[in-house]
């Protein structure tokens, strides 16, 4: 841990690249992207070096800077990363990465899009790196805006305007951000109480909850789970999540489907159920009720829809309900799941986005009965859509296997029956994506689009980065289960001895 | 170098992966190229197996003991105490021996078979890339030490199944039966997983050897009941892969992709794995006598209902399809009465006169243009007779006429279900012989023999298609020769595959003829319905003596209707429900209605919002009056406050 | 003490004088011709500069007639001039929230007056100054000189803003090389 | 019966009131532009008194109230100016004074 601040300049790097493509002039096309890339990609290239360098065996956070700035409300900036913001560090870059050349084809208004675009990375980075409730909720806030502009002027109508799906995401955003805020606010002023002086870092604020009283755990946890709950589309929150996607460019949809979302887990875990471990297990029964629900739901809906863009945000409402029921498990293992999932999910889905955010750019439709037989005269694309939609059902060998296979592990081991319902999605997951990819890809090829260009140069990206991803985390789980292992075990240790059902078999 | 074979027995999955990822990223556009690297790769890895089972077999300790390399593949929770520990490795013992010696000499030959078969197809290459992933998959479950690593297997064979059905991607049908086998195998997939994951909540690992120790003394760990419930969990995985009823909708459907693939995949290798876990988990299902007569039931009526579904199809590929779904129950049966040796010695013999049989059919196909309608062909020995003698090898071996293959393990595997008191089953098993035979033979005296078509002209196909025909035809001749009753102790089968203890089969002669007649009869019943009786008048007033039985024998009993009708009434009308739910009332009302009565209250206060500066002065100075009035009477000091700061 | 001696003369001309303010002021409301309303302004400035003698602020009394009464006046009426209307009889009509606002209006009147009645002020025994002007000067140019230059310069302001402002706008610009 | 006349601080700030309320009064309700920036000056003018009055009775040696109120005055001087400026360029567009008319603070 030199002194260099190394997540500083993670953070900061997209926001230099969006300062210096203020000064390119807006007709440099090319130009900006490269420097968006440019950008992105020291993010990533750092985070890779954060992700390796960390001291798995030490555990704990790491990577610490922490400069105090508003000393009446206990408020410092307060950088740190530990095994679980890692991992979500690592998959923010990576997405964002590939989402810039997932938007290669911009050319209206290249530069206000690239800007917006590192402007909303840097956010969504922030929220995975601060370690004070205070900056956490700076960030997320900075996430909403740039969504917003994103989708009403790159966005597309489809089922419903673009205007309505920025609506609906950002308002859905901002409820549910408000709702958190009451309750991170009444955290706040009750840990003053307990501590006797402000302080805003979520170690601290864990330590002065899990002193509170059950009641005011229990209505704090739910403030905080309606919150988070609604930015990781919990059903029955989740209606922005299908027509918020589909409105959304390509981009936005990675990002948001990738990361964003999981915002949302990320801030049940960490804020959330380490600060009120009480609440929690007064709250999991119906997590878990809400996840499976989730599941099904989300998977029927799927199934009957026609645009791929709904499929993917459907199937995204139903892979998020895997990870309330792994949450709602309370042990190593279902924490551990949660957290794979997640990253795994957001590699999953970034790349289904970019794959269709190709197909709808060559076709320009995404409903699925006017596509076919694209397998032949877009193999590398359909390569894309099959490697996305085989992690979306969870193949073995891919990263979306292990991390389901932990929490079908964890939750049937708590909550029996209940798990036996979730895994039954695994079946209709199959049934969607296999429909979808069947009806999109194979079949015989349709005249039209017989001149289409098949992904190549730069579009080839977002393929092979997420590609490779897909297939390291699938054959090698320890590299990122050894990572967020090392963050779930001490989190699980600190509430385990408030917890009354454990973690061990 | 055996040793070295032996303790590098990863490299039998990896090569293959190897080819397949070469071939991908590298050599695509060179067809040769392609071809070259993944047959070179899948030969030497088939040496590499030889020589590992050969070490095996000569080495009589690794029959009580398997040999285990394993390493840790991720662990979750403390270091010192995990919760969760997943290993990889490699499980050598007489059984996985045999199944990589088998699978990867089989998947060589078709891989040469397909130089041949695939000549000009613009997915050559991917082809190859498909064959060699689906080999690596493949040899990767057979050794798999860990449950759950074979369950990455599983579901990876699963995948390139999937592609390979699915080869022709611009034949609807051949999309249609991906997804068919790809879902089915889903849905079965879905019980193993829960199976394997009770497993490794009750007893804590998946590990194989570990695991059969445990459950060994179950009653430690659980009840029997309970235990009941997993064996028949994990007994759901093996219905869907290896097409047990009801699950085998999937399996006939799979001849849509190329034929070496259906030789390889659903005849040899693939669909045989379901059997192979039921035999690895033998540990599971011994201990739990329910689950095993599920099996055997299972087995022996999917044995007899495949079999009789085989009667009247016509297309040459279906009938060996369904040929195949009934010798898989065989297997079961076999599994079921407790009989692992019979069981693996019949996947044995299978895997050789199956993928046989699938060749020579794809060298009809081949020689016919994809005319697969038997009825259509005939006379066909004359033109094609490497091909066609090959075919009557296999048809002799699996109808069961001594010394092919197929005799001795259907021979042990009904004289088993005979000697463990199974009599109905055993029954059953015998008249799936007769039929057996009957079916087959129809095929053969329906496309090899008779009058030529005259629309037809056949040829004789490529040494690259006949050459692996002839080598399979010996293996189909000899390969049962390895257990017979006869054969001496050190080299019999039943001295190296075995569960709880070997033991020599006596032969019994009783079934043993009675099989033989049984097979006997049915080739002759054939003969003389379609051989002698050139008309087939007689066939076809059977026909139309028995037409309700014919309709139903011939549509497949409807089972595939009824899922169909499953699918498309009930999934997909649940999925129009939730998704109108959606739209309409979480969306619709709930959503949108709140988004309403918000913009009410908006249109409400838009009234208000004049535009006239003075009607907001007055506002604003009502609001200031009331602040004032307020401040004066509430708190006296105030007053002062606004006024001066006086007191 | 005698009667007259007994009369406070400045309470005297501080009721006429308040008189006249009132009386003007509500003139300047109520007439319906916007050029009286102007005049009934001036009288009330006027008015007012002689209530400023009464405080002692004689200073402050000429600057009232001045600019209010002289420069102001003058001012709008030229305004009014400048938007010519045909009928001067209607040209300073009520608009219809006459009655609410006289409520509120009346309510401020009261609270105000109520609340500097009941407030008890620390009246200074001194008197003020008899060199108003001087002392003003003084602090003008010494303690108050920042604030008294921004009035300069916000004067300055003004007079271009207004220009600007009130500048014929040309459709064409046919100027555009001057 | 004894008639006292006497002036007081209360007195002077209570007609300012009253004036402030006149002046209030008309900028509420009057239509015409210019007659709403004359009653504005009679608000000015009322605080004014207020400023001198104080001055007199409160703080008479510092002459703080007198110089508030000059200051009081050129704003009001250069508020009139403006006013009457934007007014007439309102006029030109519009052709009316009539604030009822002017409701683009509704957009």
């Amino acid at each position: 841990m030199s002194g260099f601040p190394v997540l500083t300049t993670i953070l900061l790097a997209p926001v230099a690249a969006a300062l210096l493509m203020v000064f390119i002039p807006r007709d440099e096309g090319k130009l900006i992207k490269c420097v968006a890339a440019v950008g992105t990609f020291v993010s990533l290239a750092l985070s890779l070096y954060v992700y390796f360098a960390y001291d798995q065996a030490l555990g704990g956070l790491q990577f610490v800077e922490k400069i105090p700035w508003i000393e009446d409300l206990g408020v410092s900036y307060f950088m740190a990363v530990d095994g679980i913001s890692l991992p979500m560090l690592l998959l923010t870059n990576l997405i964002g990465f590939a989402a810039i050349f997932a938007s290669w084809n911009v050319n209206n208004r290249p530069r206000e899009f690239f800007i917006l675009f590192c402007v909303l990375v840097t956010g969504v980075m922030g929220t995975f790196i601060a370690h004070d409730l205070f900056i956490f909720l700076l960030f997320y806030e900075v996430v909403v805006i740039p969504i917003y502009i994103m989708v009403i002027i790159w966005g597309s109508t489809k089922r419903v305007t673009k205007e309505y799906a920025a609506m609906k995401l950002t308002i859905y955003l901002l409820i549910g951000s408000a709702f958190l805020l009451v309750g991170v606010i009444a955290l706040f002023m009750k840990s003053v109480g307990i501590l006797g002086a402000p302080d805003m870092s979520f170690t601290a604020l864990a330590e002065a909850g899990r002193q509170l009283g059950r009641f005011d755990q229990i209505w704090l946890f739910g403030l905080m789970l309606f919150g988070f709950g609604s930015l990781i589309s919990m059903w029955p929150f989740h209606s922005w999540s299908p027509d918020g996607y589909a409105g959304a460019p390509t981009a936005v949809s990675m990002i948001h489907a990738g990361v964003l979302k999981k915002i949302g887990g990320y801030g049940l875990i960490k804020i959330a159920l380490v600060t009120l471990p009480i609440g929690a297990q007064f709250w999991a029964p119906y997590m878990a009720v809400l996840g499976v629900a989730g599941v099904a739901y989300a998977a029927f809906g799927a199934l009957a829809v026609k645009d791929l863009k709904y499929v993917v945000g459907y199937s995204s409402v139903s892979h998020m309900g895997y990870v309330m029921l792994a949450i709602a498990c309370l042990n190593v293992i279902g924490i551990n799941g949660a957290v794979a999932n997640m990253f795994g999910h957001g590699v999953m889905a970034a790349l289904f986005f970019s794959t269709i955010g190709f197909i709808y750019e060559k076709t320009h439709t995404r409903w699925i009965p006017d596509l076919g037989g694209l397998a032949r005269q877009t193999p590398r694309l359909a390569v894309a859509f099959m490697l996305a939609g085989m992690a979306s059902l969870g193949l073995p060998g891919l990263v979306t296997f292990m991390p389901e296979f932990t929490i079908f592990i964890g939750s049937f081991q708590v909550y029996g029956g209940l798990a036996v319902a979730g895994i039954a999605g695994i079946i209709l997951t199959a049934l969607y994506v296999l429909r979808a990819g069947a009806n999109t890809l194979f079949g015989p090829p349709r005249p039209e689009y017989d001149h289409l260009v098949d992904i190549r140069g730069p579009e080839l990206v977002p393929l092979v980065v997420l590609g490779t991803v897909l297939l390291a985390g699938g054959l090698l789980p320890s590299l990122l289960f050894d990572m967020i292992n090392s963050g779930a075990v001490p989190l699980m240790a600190q509430i385990q001895d408030v917890l009354q059902i454990g973690g061990k078999f | 170098m055996v040793e070295f074979a032996m303790q590098h027995a990863w490299l039998v999955p990896l090569l293959p992966a190897l080819s397949f990822v070469i071939i991908v990223l590298l050599t695509r556009p060179w067809q040769k190229l392609s071809a070259l690297v993944s047959i070179a790769c899948m030969v030497s890895s088939c040496v590499i197996a030889t020589l590992a089972a050969y070490g095996i077999f000569t080495n009589h300790e690794f029959t009580e003991k398997p040999l285990v390399y394993a390493a840790r593949w991720f662990s979750l929770g403390l270091p010192g105490a995990p919760d969760l520990v997943v290993n990889v490795g490699v499980q050598l013992d007489p059984t996985s021996a045999m199944m990589i010696f088998m699978v990867s000499l089989v998947a060589s030959l078709i891989q040469i078979y397909s130089v041949g078969y695939m000549e000009g197809d613009p997915g050559f290459s991917v082809f190859f890339s498909y064959l060699s992933l689906f080999a690596s998959s493949m040899l990767l479950l057979v050794i798999s030490s860990n449950l759950l690593q074979m369950f990455v297997a599983w579901e990876l064979v699963g995948l390139c199944s999937y592609l390979l059905i699915g080869f022709y991607t611009h034949k609807i049908s051949a999309r249609e039966a991906a997804k068919k086998a790809f879902v089915t195998c889903r849905v079965a997939d879905f019980g193993l997983l829960l199976g394997l994951l009770s497993l490794q909540i009750v007893f804590g690992t998946l590990d194989m050897v570990e695991l059969s120790e445990k459950i060994h003394h179950f009653q430690e760990y659980t009840t029997a009941g309970v235990l009941t419930l997993i064996a028949v969990l994990v007994f759901i995985g093996p219905i869907g892969k290896s097409g047990q009823f009801p699950l085998h909708v999937w399996l006939p459907d799979a001849m849509e992709g190329p034929t070496p693939v259906s030789a390889l995949i659903h005849a040899a290798t693939m669909v045989v794995a379901g059997v192979y876990l039921v035999g690895r988990t033998m540990f599971l299902f011994s201990q739990v006598p329910a689950a095993m007569e599920l099996v055997a039931v299972t087995g022996a009526f999917t044995a007899l209902f495949a079999a009789s579904i085989a009667l009247t199809q016509r297309e040459i590929k279906r009938i060996l399809a369904y040929s195949t779904v009934s010798q898989l129950g065989y297997m079961m049966l076999a599994l079921g009465v407790g009989s692992l040796t019979a069981s693996m010695f019949h996947l044995w013999t299978h895997a050789f006169f199956k993928a046989l049989m699938f060749l020579g059919a794809g060298s009809v196909l081949h020689a016919l243009h994809h005319k697969a309608d038997v009825w259509e062909m005939g006379g066909l020995i004359k033109k094609m007779p490497v091909t066609g003698w090959t075919f009557v090898i296999g048809g002799l071996a699996i109808a069961g006429i001594p010394p092919f293959a197929g005799f001795w393990s259907k021979d042990e595997i009904l004289s088993m279900a005979f000697n463990s008191g199974h009599y109905v089953l055993f029954a059953m098993g015998a008249i799936t012989a007769f039929m057996t035979a009957f079916y087959m033979w129809r095929l053969i005296f329906l496309a090899f023999f008779g009058d030529e078509k005259p629309e037809n002209h056949p040829h004789e196909s490529p040494v690259f298609m006949t050459a692996p025909l002839v080598v399979l035809a010996f293996l189909a001749t000899v390969g049962g020769l390895v257990g017979t009753p006869w054969t001496p102790w050190d080299i019999n089968w039943a001295n190296w595959i075995w569960f709880h203890e070997a033991h020599h089969a006596e032969p019994n002669y009783m079934v043993m003829l009675g099989s033989v007649i049984l097979a006997g009869a049915g080739i002759f019943l054939a003969y003389q319905l379609y051989y002698v009786d050139k008309a087939r008048a007689k066939a076809h007033a059977l026909a139309d003596k028995y037409r309700a039985l014919h309709t139903l024998s011939y549509n497949k009993f409807y089972i595939d209707e009824i899922y169909l009708w499953f699918n498309h009434s009930i999934v997909d009308g649940a999925a129009k429900l939730f998704f109108l739910f959606d739209i309409y009332i979480v969306d619709g009302i709930i959503i949108n209605g709140i988004a309403a009565v918000t913009r009410l209250f908006g249109e409400g206060a838009r009234i208000s919002q004049t535009g006239r500066l003075q009607n907001y002065a007055l506002v604003f100075f009502l609001g200031v009056l009331a602040v004032a009035v307020i401040l004066a009477f509430t708190n006296p000091s105030s007053a002062g406050l606004m006024l001066g700061g006086v007191k | 003490m005698g009667l007259v001696d007994s009369i406070n003369w400045m309470a005297v001309a501080f009721y006429v004088l308040a008189a006249h303010i009132v009386v003007s002021a509500l003139l300047v409301v109520c007439v319906r011709n916007i050029v009286h309303s102007v005049l009934w302004l001036a009288v009330c400035f006027v008015a007012m500069a002689g209530l400023f003698l009464t405080l002692d602020a004689d200073f402050l009394a000429a600057v009232q007639v001045m600019v209010y009464a002289g420069a102001v006046c003058i001012m709008v009426v030229f305004g009014i001039m400048l938007i010519r209307r045909s009928d001067m009889g209607h040209s300073n009509l009520f608009n219809g929230q006459t009655k609410i606002a006289g409520g509120v209006v009346a309510l401020v009147i009261v609270l105000c007056g109520a609340l500097s009645a009941r407030t008890q002020w620390l009246l200074s025994p001194n008197e003020v100054p008899a060199e108003t002007v001087d002392n003003i000067a003084t602090l003008l140019l010494s303690k108050y000189v920042i604030p008294f230059e921004v009035a300069a310069l916000l004067l300055l302001v003004a007079l271009i803003g207004a220009i600007i402002l009130a500048k014929e706008v040309t459709v064409d610009a046919t100027d555009s090389e001057r | 019966m004894q008639l006292t006349l006497s002036v007081s601080l209360t007195h002077y700030l209570v007609l300012s009131a009253i004036l402030f309320g006149i002046g209030l009064f008309g900028v509420l309700v009057k239509k015409n532009a210019i007659s709403v920036l004359i009653c504005i000056e009679l608000m000015l003018n009322a605080v004014n008194i207020n400023f001198i009055a104080i001055s007199k009775y409160v703080t008479p040696g510092d002459f703080i109230g007198q110089i508030f109120a000059i200051f009081v005055i050129t704003v009001a001087a250069a508020e009139v100016g403006i006013g009457l400026a934007i007014i007439i360029a309102i006029y030109r567009n519009r052709l009316s004074v009539n604030l009822d008319e002017f409701d683009w603070l509704k957009w």
